[in-house]
């Protein structure tokens, strides 16, 4: 086991990574597939952008479009957003903790496949008669009434995706309460960590309302089930409201550790600890907890009655505070510190004000009579997209460039991401501030055309230049990308100087069993707490032994490919297909099949030898863990 | 000094803001040109709301640029290691506790607001012994890209252009028949949707000088994705004042089928009995039950302003409808439903179209 | 709680102990069986019965809340030592849960 | 600590679900697997009432008219049995006596067996004597969905306790299989948590009306 960095051949370096159970080679998938739909999700913005750039526009077709703006909701959301962050989550967090894995290296190599041919088969409607047209919200009396099998795609896709992020969240769960260094209490967890927990709890609790109700919308759509069927007794309203407890925690599982990625970089960037740690730790809490009380505010004007939207209109506006809380407790943290302009950094401050901007929006439109107005408007997709993008694509760009090093051992360059930088925040406020007042001045949301003489024809055509701009800064990233792999620059454990936490003192990329030795953990901040005593490396708690390891398995594989088959033959069972029936079963056999072959099979891991990391460490001599 | 400068900037950008949202929109569409008590109220919310959020976007943007000045790190300086501070107290209290009394200023007006705006008790009221309630009550049914428009106590339908009195509150009945929908008249006040499981009720209200200043007419959308011609299901609402109202149902309520004024219209009118009629109605007391009519009410066809809802009102653009609606509202549900019409019938069935009015204008 | 666990360090410690500490509890717990076997008899007794709905409904949820309370303390050791986080975590899914029901049965119309 | 150690009931640790990382793991992501089934079923319950007697005429069957009380009541005597019996399983695994903690799976595996098979009769009685059936009316879907995924809940647990049984059989408990035994009984319990509600909520509220 010594030798890890061996020279490998193209087919066996897929072979590892198809069989990877180690949590940051499924970061880097986590990467790269999501890096993939955020890409797919973004052409689509950019069709969509084309078609409203001019009035009666014909660029796309009605249906077209619809399928367009669907997909782009639901790929941002499901396969881009969540993804990136999960990647995040995986590479850094079980670092941040000072642990050698997470706690079910296997279920989250399923978690990663499951999420990866949900995402597939979702994406192969466009070539099987047509994407999902229902907007992402899915609305039931559309949706039933939505022909062809887009929806049907929307529904198993997002189905199967869903099972793997609901893995996720579990083993993140676990590992931090159970596998943090010696002295790494609650209270000195990094925040990144602590958003992580807080996200993975909301998912525990938010998807198995989605889960429910998309089986429900299987159910009608494939198997003559009456839920939402009004004809039949049925109520789509049920939809409605599953929809929302699940979607509003979701946008707090997007911003979450988007907030946490932010609080490392402020820390870092303004060689400060974070102002007000234990308060911004409460407010995390408290945003995932009231987050489950509001999603009724998606639906003030669906008829729930007033006693109805004044609760919840309150109970939204009380976000709002814990959210301040963690504004100005940023403020305070780069107030006083000594701040790097570095890209990671330039991101982060650029945050605030960008973020706050959507964020008022959307306490304005809690103001239920008010949203009476917003609801459905553009004015809405100005307000999401500022605390998305503002938000959380700002936190996948900065984690991007400040974590590359950690993830792949070279530094992206600073000049182009700059670059970068400068072109898709300019862009961004560009396209999404216009669509304010497109929504004020009347302008309906999911509309593929709009018609002239309403006043809505220069606000539409500056929001479609702003998403060029958005588009030439994501292709320079990709520049930089290629470009940074091609000169591969090795950088060392520390390499932005101002390290903090327990990630930064392990070599870039950090070996597979992440810690030879547990560290011990004195406080927060804890490389920190190291390097401010003069001591380049960690204070170990334990003395080097043998490292347990889990095996790696092509079995994660094998149960999302079947459950990606069965979904073909559930889909198609409809059209009285002869062979779907079979393909439904097939596929529910070869899952249940390898679940099985799990179970029964023992699988011990393996232990690297002491002997061999002694060996280890005079390979890498200089680089201290 | 800090205290001078965060107001003087408050008050330009308050002021700029007033500027942008009052030069904004078209009077007949936009939001922030309210025309109508529940838009009026709506409006004050949202411009309650916006001063607030403008402020705290303020005081962040100070903290925020002064922060960022003020603390970089410079030359000579890449050794500093600022003070370590663990939080502050007072700090935590101030930010929380005024966010809190914020929110409790805008959150006030939205909860009476909230009551107000539902508060639809006239509805119910007796109605008197023709069966009619003091209270204007109109149905409205969204369908696939149309929308009917009931006036339940006087057996009067019309469709695509709803017609209400100025200054007085109209209540609504909302059902949708086919997949959820969503009424919004962004001029004269919020949405509300359209179910198709429940009624929905609410009411607005128009005012009669801002309808003169949008010449009596007022855009309506469909604010629920419904399909591919979701964007172009579009309504019209026309205002009257009182009188005229009372006159104009009047008119609807005795309205007789339009005798064909020429021969053309007359051959229109047997072609449109063969292949129409089925779906549209030509005569406002339309007594079948809602499911059988599938199409707009077309008694009023002549004095419309648009065509299905988008179109210009001329015969050529009528013609072009007729000829393929499918070209103008992808996925209607009218495309294919009657057979090939020459253009010679075209014209004869554009001609009686044409013909077919209420009041005469 | 029933049968805390003892808080030695040493496992193999008092064997016997541990024997008899286990029966006891499996004492406690079929002493739990026959309460919620008693609440279910009474539960299915009132609706045989024929009372009133509007007695009947609470008792037999109040009795299922009992149970279901039994269930989790007693057979899953739900408040025993090492279940903290478990618990936590549980309530906070019932509290979803409840919010869910609460929704449902008040603003999903008839 | 080695895995595939052997123990005697002396040597066996106090809590031996718990005594390996992996079996801590465990017991805690399974634990919090079930908080989140405690949401999945808290929608399928929420549905249900919401949906409970909506039908598209007066001709279909009601809550009121399908139930009967016997068959509900052997049903719950079966599962709550075997949920006691599945205590008397860990009770053994505790002990270190793996006869007896086969054995009362085993017995827990027959009543839920027992279970199933009044389920199913339940299910074909309602469709016959009822057309009852889960594409007849939305009260049929959320009735099916509710009572079925608890159903396919137990065949799951059924299919796991035998999985265990078997591949176990010839190899005694060690710390491997004890916490998969453990998480095993948890899922068993948890399924009749839900079943409480099932029968108070469907059953006993549908009868009354
Ligand atoms: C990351 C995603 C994200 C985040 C973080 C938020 C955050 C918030 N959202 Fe947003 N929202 C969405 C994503 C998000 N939203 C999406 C995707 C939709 C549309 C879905 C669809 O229909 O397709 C939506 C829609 C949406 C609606 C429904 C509108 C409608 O359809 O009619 C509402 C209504 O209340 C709302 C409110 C809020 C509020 C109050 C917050 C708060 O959390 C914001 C809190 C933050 C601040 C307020 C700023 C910082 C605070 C201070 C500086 C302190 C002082 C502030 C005050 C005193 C005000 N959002
Ligand atoms: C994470 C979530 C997320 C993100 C990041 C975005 C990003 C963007 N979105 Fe958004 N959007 C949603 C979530 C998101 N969106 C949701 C949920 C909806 C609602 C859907 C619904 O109503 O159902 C929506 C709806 C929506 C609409 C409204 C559509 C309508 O109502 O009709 C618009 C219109 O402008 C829009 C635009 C954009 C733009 C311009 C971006 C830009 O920021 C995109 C930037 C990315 C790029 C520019 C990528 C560029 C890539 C290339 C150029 C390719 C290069 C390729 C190779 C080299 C291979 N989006
Ligand atoms: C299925 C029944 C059906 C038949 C038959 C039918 N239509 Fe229509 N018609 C519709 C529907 C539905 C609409 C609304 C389309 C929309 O706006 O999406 C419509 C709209 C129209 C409109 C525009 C209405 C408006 O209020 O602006 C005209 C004009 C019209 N039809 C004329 C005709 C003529 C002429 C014929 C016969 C040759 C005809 N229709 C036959 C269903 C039908
Ligand atoms: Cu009707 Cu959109
Ligand atoms: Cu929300």
């Amino acid at each position: 086991m010594s030798t890890i960095a061996q020279k490998r051949g193209f087919a066996s370096t897929i072979w590892d990574y198809l069989t990877t159970v180690d949590h940051k080679k499924i970061a880097i998938l986590y990467l790269i597939a999501g890096g993939f739909f955020f890409l797919l999700g973004g052409i689509e913005a950019m069709l969509i952008r084309i078609q409203l750039a001019v009035p009666n526009n014909d660029f796309v077709s009605a249906g077209f479009y619809n399928e367009l703006l669907t997909m782009h909701g639901t790929t941002m959301i499901f396969l881009a957003a969540m993804p990136l962050l999960l990647g995040f989550m995986n590479a850094i967090m079980p670092l941040q903790i000072g642990a050698r894995d997470v706690a079910f290296p296997f279920i989250n190599a399923l978690g990663f496949w499951l999420f990866f041919f949900g995402g597939v088969f979702l994406n192969l409607s466009w070539f099987l008669g047509g994407a999902p047209d229902a907007g992402w919200t899915s609305y039931a009396s559309l949706s039933l009434a939505s022909e062809g099998h887009g929806i049907d795609f929307y529904a198993l896709g997002l189905q199967i995706s869903g099972f793997g992020t609901l893995m996720g969240g579990i083993n993140f769960l676990v590992t931090i309460i159970n596998m943090r260094a010696p002295g790494m209490t609650y209270m000195r967890m990094p925040l990144f960590t602590w958003t992580t927990f807080v996200a993975s709890a909301l998912i525990l609790f938010a998807f198995p309302p989605l889960t429910a109700s998309i089986f429900m919308l299987t159910f009608d759509r494939m198997f003559g089930a009456n839920f939402f069927n009004v004809a039949a007794g049925g109520n789509t309203i049920i939809w409605e409201h599953f929809f929302w407890i699940f979607g509003h925690p979701e946008v707090y599982i997007l911003i979450l550790p988007a907030f946490g990625i932010f609080s490392e970089i402020f820390a870092t960037f303004s060689r400060k600890r974070l102002f007000g740690y234990s308060s911004m730790v409460f407010a995390t809490v408290l945003i995932g907890f009231l987050g489950f009380m509001v999603w009724a505010h998606h639906m003030f004007t669906v008829g729930l009655g007033p006693v109805a939207n004044a609760i919840f209109a309150v109970a939204t506006m009380a976000i709002a505070v814990p959210t301040g809380i963690k504004i100005f407790n940023w403020l305070l943290t780069i107030w006083g510190g000594s701040i790097k302009f570095t890209v990671p950094m330039i991101y982060a401050v650029a945050f605030i004000p960008s973020f706050v901007m959507g964020g008022v929006t959307g306490v304005m439109q809690a103001a239920a009579p008010a949203d009476y107005q917003y609801h459905d408007s553009y004015f809405i997709v100005a307000h999401f997209h500022y605390v998305i993008v503002g938000g959380v694509v700002l936190a996948l760009l900065a984690g991007t460039h400040f974590y590359w090093p950690k993830m792949f051992g070279t530094m992206l360059s600073e000049k182009i991401g700059k670059f970068t930088f400068f072109f898709f925040f300019v862009g961004f406020h560009l396209t999404f501030f216009v669509q304010h007042f497109l929504g004020l001045m009347g302008m309906p949301r999911r509309v593929w055309t709009f018609l002239p003489g309403q006043g809505l024809d220069t606000g539409n055509l500056v929001s479609s230049v702003g998403a060029a701009f958005m588009a030439i800064g994501v292709v320079s990233l990709l520049v930089n990308i290629v470009i940074t792999t091609m000169k591969n620059e090795r950088v060392g454990n520390d390499p932005w100087g101002d390290g903090r936490t327990l990630e930064w003192a392990l070599p870039s990329p950090a070996p597979f069993y992440n810690f030879k030795q547990l560290p011990l953990v004195r406080g927060l901040d804890a490389y920190w707490l190291e390097k401010m005593e003069g001591k380049d490396t960690l204070t170990p708690a334990e003395p080097i032994g043998d490292i347990h390891m889990p095996n790696p398995s092509f079995v994660p594989v094998v149960i999302s490919f079947g459950l990606f088959v069965a979904a073909f033959g559930a889909m198609y069972q409809v059209d009285d297909k002869p062979w779907a029936i079979p393909v439904l079963i097939i596929g529910l056999a070869i899952t249940f099949g390898a679940m099985l072959y799990r179970s029964i099979k023992d699988d011990h891991g393996f232990h690297i030898h002491k002997e061999d990391l002694m060996e280890d460490d005079d390979d890498n001599k200089g680089v201290k863990a | 000094m800090k205290n001078r400068l965060s107001k003087w900037r408050l008050m330009s950008v308050f002021a700029a803001l007033a500027l942008v949202l009052s030069g904004c929109g078209e009077p007949f569409l936009s939001t922030l040109t309210p025309a109508g008590e529940v838009a009026y109220q709506q409006y004050d919310l949202m411009i309650l709301s916006t001063v607030i959020m403008v402020a705290v976007i303020v005081v962040v943007t100070i903290i925020f640029v002064l922060a960022i000045t003020r603390f970089r790190r410079k030359k000579g300086e890449e050794d500093k290691i600022p003070k370590q501070v663990e939080g502050s107290h007072t700090l935590e209290i101030v930010w929380t506790v005024i966010p809190i009394v914020l929110l409790l200023i805008l959150a006030v007006p939205t909860v009476i607001m909230t009551f107000d705006q539902a508060d639809v008790k006239a509805m119910d009221e007796e109605p008197n012994e023709e069966g009619v309630r003091d209270a204007l009550v109109v149905n409205v049914r969204a369908s696939l890209y149309w929308w009917e428009f009931e006036y339940p106590d006087y057996g009067v339908i019309t469709s695509q252009e709803l017609v209400v009195p100025t200054d007085q509150k109209v209540y609504f009945n909302l059902i949708a028949s086919d997949v959820k929908h969503s009424f919004w008249i962004p001029a004269a006040g919020g949405k509300m949707d359209t179910n198709t499981d429940n009624v929905n009720k609410f009411w607005l209200e128009f005012d009669s000088e801002k309808a003169d200043e949008a010449n009596n007419l007022f855009y309506g959308k469909c604010a629920e994705l419904c399909g591919p011609s979701h964007a172009l299901m579009d309504f019209k609402v026309e205002t009257k004042s009182q009188e005229d109202f009372q006159a104009w149902l009047n008119a609807m309520q005795s309205a007789e089928e339009v005798a064909p004024a020429d021969t053309a219209a007359a051959q229109g009118q047997q072609i449109f009995e063969q292949s129409c009629l089925s779906c549209h109605a030509v005569t406002p007391q339309d007594g079948r039950p809602e499911q059988a009519r599938l199409a707009p009410n077309l008694a009023t066809f002549g004095e419309r302003s648009r065509i299905a809802g988008i179109l210009d009102h001329n015969e050529e653009e009528l013609k072009n409808w007729i000829r393929d609606p499918e070209q103008y509202k992808p996925g209607n549900k009218m495309t294919g439903t009657y057979q090939e019409l020459s253009e010679e019938e075209l014209d004869q069935l554009a001609s009686y179209l044409m013909s077919l009015k209420v009041e005469e204008k | 709680m029933v049968n805390n666990q003892s808080n030695t360090n040493n496992p193999r410690l008092d064997y016997e102990y541990r024997r008899r500490k286990n029966a006891e509890g499996m004492r406690i717990q079929v002493a739990t069986f026959t309460l919620m076997i008693f609440f279910t008899v009474i539960s299915f007794a009132a609706v045989a019965a024929g009372f009133s709905k509007w007695f009947v409904i609470p008792v037999i949820l109040l009795l299922a809340v009992i149970q279901v309370g039994f269930q989790l303390y007693y057979f899953m050791h739900m408040g025993e030592k090492g279940h903290e986080a478990p618990s936590m975590f549980m309530w906070s899914g019932i509290g979803v849960a409840f919010l869910t029901i609460l929704a449902f049965v008040t603003i999903i119309w008839w | 600590m080695n895995a595939d150690e052997k123990y005697t009931p002396q040597t066996w640790p106090e809590g031996p679900e718990r005594a390996t990382l992996e079996g801590k793991n465990k017991f805690l992501g399974f634990w919090f697997f079930l908080g989140g089934e405690t949401v999945l079923f808290a929608s399928l319950f929420a549905t249900y009432i919401a949906l409970k007697d909506k039908v598209p005429s007066p001709d279909h069957a009601l809550a009121k008219d399908l139930f009967e009380l016997p068959l509900v009541f052997v049903m719950t005597m079966l599962l709550l049995t075997s949920s006691l019996t599945s205590v008397y399983a860990m009770y053994h695994l505790k002990n270190y006596d793996f006869k007896k903690m086969q054995l009362w799976l085993v017995i827990t595996v027959l009543l839920g067996l027992g279970f199933l098979g009044c389920e199913i009769y339940e299910f074909v009685h309602y469709y016959h004597a009822f057309d009852h059936t889960f594409t007849s009316s939305a009260f049929g879907s959320a009735f099916y969905t509710l009572t079925g995924f608890h159903g396919a809940h137990v065949i799951f647990g059924l299919a796991w306790f035998i999985a265990l049984i078997v591949r176990n059989a010839g190899r005694g408990l060690n710390l491997y299989n004890a916490p998969k035994f453990y998480v095993a009984s948890l899922y068993w319990h948890f399924i009749d948590v839900v079943w409480v509600f099932i029968f108070t909520v469907v059953y006993l509220m549908g009868m009354v009306g």
